[in-house]
């Protein structure tokens, strides 16, 4: 089989700020369990800044470990900038994915935008981070990946 | 990896000392070409020719001449499946596979569908098994072959062959079925099954990768998948690989020497390992548990609120080597189709594990493979966002 | 037998020891299943990526992706003709192959022939070579694909690929060299030859049978042939064959680092061979020897007014071991399909001899085989009811 | 490869009754160069009996134990007894042939057969063997063969 590198099982073996934030100030929820992959990031927000963050996430090992770089990317970062990560940079921070598990990166990225956006609306404002793919029933995650997926049925 | 629990037998095997020795003088002196008439190759024909007897003998065959050897499972499930739809040049006809077929049928049937045929994927019941009168029910006037598999490769269902085999006799056509899981493992007798053709893998019963066999009945017409010099009289063409054929033949005669003794002893592991799950871990439960007819080596697991990859690399670092039941391992997207053919729902179905016993299997192995999952699946599920509300709505009822 | 005189090497090899050894670690602890995702799963899966990267820089392949593992010479012929004559579902179209082509080639094509395609069997000139001139007159609006073999098996002309594959693509076609007898004997470079796709084969390179490889150009459309698990990036189906992968790679290692050394070895050997048999012989001679650009470890005699098998079975009792050129051993009535094709009349290809020579080889075998055959040769001329009339022909002129 | 018999490789290697009686009262001459076997018996008769019979053959293993097994079955035998013999019989003699060479004990029986008419139609009598078929260019041996006949190109 493919390897993840050793950034990802560093990442899905010890996954970096796992938990929920009980007071948070917004909450993301995406994914679906039909899929298999559902991903939870809650954040604290200070000055339009990502002041604390964290995760849970039900998924394979690149879902657990592509959710963890990121909660290690955007904290600090302002709302702007955590919304515009993408699942590129998520997949380059991890020294690579595997073609068939890009779409993992998806669910990172869909889960802050959706976290930073909930702390929007929640106080009024309006959403900055675009159509959350990955919770339209439609989005087919693995479209845009290289057709040489790997082997069934063993 | 100092120490390895395998638990993916079903995988794959190591290969047997006694089955490598078998194979070193192909290797080494005995290298003639089986097709050669000089001494060397006359060799390598009795060679071929011996291990074809042994084969026969074991699987109940009539005549040395019905098992062709082949490059794999693979191999023999796409000769079987094209080659007898399309045996004497027939280009039309409907066949029938079971839904939950090892993928080495089910494409060669999605091949034959594009390509003039009409073809039936029929569903298992939840019990995992094809029943007779559901098969009675998908044939047709114009039903050629069906094939169905005789143990599932991930929930280990052993399926009533001889009942669907007549079914289908019954209704004209030829009855394949694919035995990859089962050969050696379970007793296994052409005439009583009443098969017209089976796919069998080395790999799977301590024997050498990239070698199988195919069983085809006498006269039963089949066109030859792989073509060009025509080996194994005409049926498969391709340089004969003598170390695979002695490797095969001996790895199978070690199965059946040993079965009385370990089909027991590896029904008892099973147990202990199925107790041993089903006890230490709540929310969780074994595949077609209902069903008495199975394999003695394959535990299927359903653990609600966990993925399965996720189980799997947490056990690999503690040097547990075990699988996911789903099949594909292209990303989380596309569950097992075996598991959703048995009507697992698929939020679920990605949750499951394989787990496979063999040879080497040992009690300490089953039970360090328990004592090492409780805590992976407990910590896996403290860190899913679901798995609160699961054991809430389990608890509700 | 005391002591075999092996020639024919272009049937098959002995398995070299240093293939042997890098193919025990996978008959032994490192068995895992190629695609499986813990350790020992990925250990096989890595050992097969370090096999294709050695064998993709040995042909020169820009990307390892391009070499798919088979089980053979045969199925990757098979692969190719199909699976690029239907690749992207299509199912007409016209392909030439060359006439002496060796089955595993023909019968492929044979089969799209009867599938929607129309074939053409381009023929060899008398000196044992396609033409460039003659494929371009063969070549049509709607020609999808060309296959004309690197080295022939029984005469040992090497074709001129770079100038037909570039006739093939200027109308359009791809192209695909069957490259079984050549691999490891002659430089092979698939940017120089400019294929699209090339067969080869494991145990013509002192390699395992039952292994072999097909290179495949990126972004060529090939339809898969062994359907299933979707394994070497879903373009060949079953559990891979580590210890064959492994294998293959030393052997085309150890050919290419030896190969400077060998093959002036083999023609020096091969002239004495070719020296001996015609200085010794009358009414002999050897096929296609105008021809310079040919494998240097095959020659193949024509001796009047004997059979083929006969000095075959006579050679044998002596410890020699060698091939008829006649490919069918299925009786006389069909000479070899390839002598044919160069215009050798049907009565006189009945009395071909291949002699091929390998890494054993030795100048003693040359001669012991050269001392055995002239005898052999006398015995079967006296007592042949047609020899006295072919020399006095002869001698008349 | 399939095997020949140890009594056919005692025929091929030591064929008994190789060559040509100079004097001969019947001669046959059957097969064909271009399928590759060609078979010559001479024969000298006695009292419509068998008294001496040689051969020549150009052909393969088959084909040359085959021709030497019928030299011995047929020498002494009346004329009528040695057209009689059939091709099954040279097979079973020689405990069995590969289904591949099967035709070859034709060619012996009908070599046979041209020898014993030939001494006949000589003396103004009437032939007795039938057709023969070998010589025949539209006869394919083959045709009664099980098609299960062995590999090519190696
Ligand atoms: C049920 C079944 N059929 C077919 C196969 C394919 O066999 P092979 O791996 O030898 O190609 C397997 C194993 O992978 C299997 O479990
Ligand atoms: C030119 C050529 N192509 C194909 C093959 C078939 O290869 P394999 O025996 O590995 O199936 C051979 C050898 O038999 C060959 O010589």
């Amino acid at each position: 089989m493919q390897l993840y590198s050793d950034k990802v099982m560093d990442h899905f073996s010890n996954p970096r700020n796992v938990g929920v934030i009980e007071d948070a100030d917004g909450t993301g929820e995406v994914g679906n369990p039909i899929c298999g992959d559902v991903m939870k990031i809650t954040i604290k927000v200070d000055d339009d800044k990502i002041d604390d963050i964290m995760f849970q996430t039900l998924g394979c090992g690149a879902a657990i470990a592509t959710s963890s770089i990121v909660t290690e990317m955007a904290r600090g970062m302002s709302l702007g900038d955590a919304v515009s990560i993408t699942k590129k940079q998520v997949a380059e921070e991890l020294g690579g994915l595997p073609p068939a598990k890009m779409h993992c990166s998806v669910l990172a990225t869909d889960g802050l935008k959706a976290a930073v956006d909930d702390y929007l609306v929640k106080r009024g404002r309006e959403p900055i981070a675009g159509p959350i793919l990955s919770s339209d029933p439609n989005f087919d995650p693995h479209e845009d990946e290289e057709s040489e997926s790997e082997a069934c049925d063993l | 990896m100092d120490h390895i629990v395998y638990l993916d037998y079903a995988a794959t095997t190591p290969v047997d000392e006694r089955v490598l020795d078998a194979m070193m003088p192909f290797l080494r002196e005995r290298y003639g070409n089986a097709n050669s008439l000089y001494a060397l190759g006359r060799d390598a024909y009795k060679a071929m020719e011996d291990a074809r007897e042994r084969v026969a003998a074991s699987i109940g065959a009539s005549h040395p001449g019905e098992v062709i050897f082949t490059s794999g499972g693979t191999e023999s499930d796409n000769t079987a499946l094209i080659g007898l739809a399309t045996g004497g040049g027939r280009s039309s006809g409907h066949v029938i596979v079971s839904a939950f077929e090892h993928h080495a049928v089910l494409e060669p049937a999605e091949w034959l569908s594009k390509h003039g045929f009409d073809v039936t994927e029929l569903g298992p019941r939840p019990d995992g098994l094809i029943h007779a009168e559901d098969l009675k029910a998908a044939m047709r006037e114009d039903t050629v072959l069906v094939s169905v598999m005789h143990g599932n490769n991930e929930i280990g269902t052993i399926q009533p062959i001889r009942e669907l085999a007549d079914v289908a006799h019954a209704g004209g056509a030829l009855f394949h079925t694919d035995a990859a899981q089962t050969l050696g493992k379970v007793d296994f007798d052409v005439d009583e099954l009443g098969v017209d053709a089976a796919s069998f893998s080395s790999h799977k019963i301590y024997g050498p990768k990239g070698f199988g066999a195919l069983y085809l009945r006498k006269g039963t017409r089949m066109a030859p998948y792989m073509m060009g010099g025509g080996q194994e009289s005409r049926r498969r063409s391709g340089t004969q690989n003598t170390a695979g054929a002695a490797g095969f033949a001996k790895a199978l005669e070690i199965m059946d020497a040993e079965r009385a003794a370990e089909t027991p002893r590896l029904t008892a592991l099973r147990d202990r390992l199925v107790e041993g799950v089903l006890g230490r871990l709540e929310l969780t439960s074994l595949n077609a548990a209902e069903t008495d007819t199975r394999l003695p080596h394959i535990a299927n697991f359903i653990i609600k609120g966990v993925e399965g990859e996720a189980m799997l690399l947490h056990l690999d670092a503690k040097g547990i080597a075990i699988s996911t039941g789903s099949a594909c391992s292209s990303g989380s997207l596309k569950p097992s189709h075996v598991l959703l053919a048995i009507g697992c729902p698929q939020e679920f179905a990605h949750g499951s594990l394989r787990v496979s016993l063999g040879r080497y299997t040992t009690e300490e192995d089953i039970d360090f493979f328990v004592e090492s999952l409780v805590p992976v699946v407990e910590r896996l599920r403290s860190m899913s966002p679901l798995y609160a509300k699961i054991k809430a709505a389990h608890e509700a009822g």
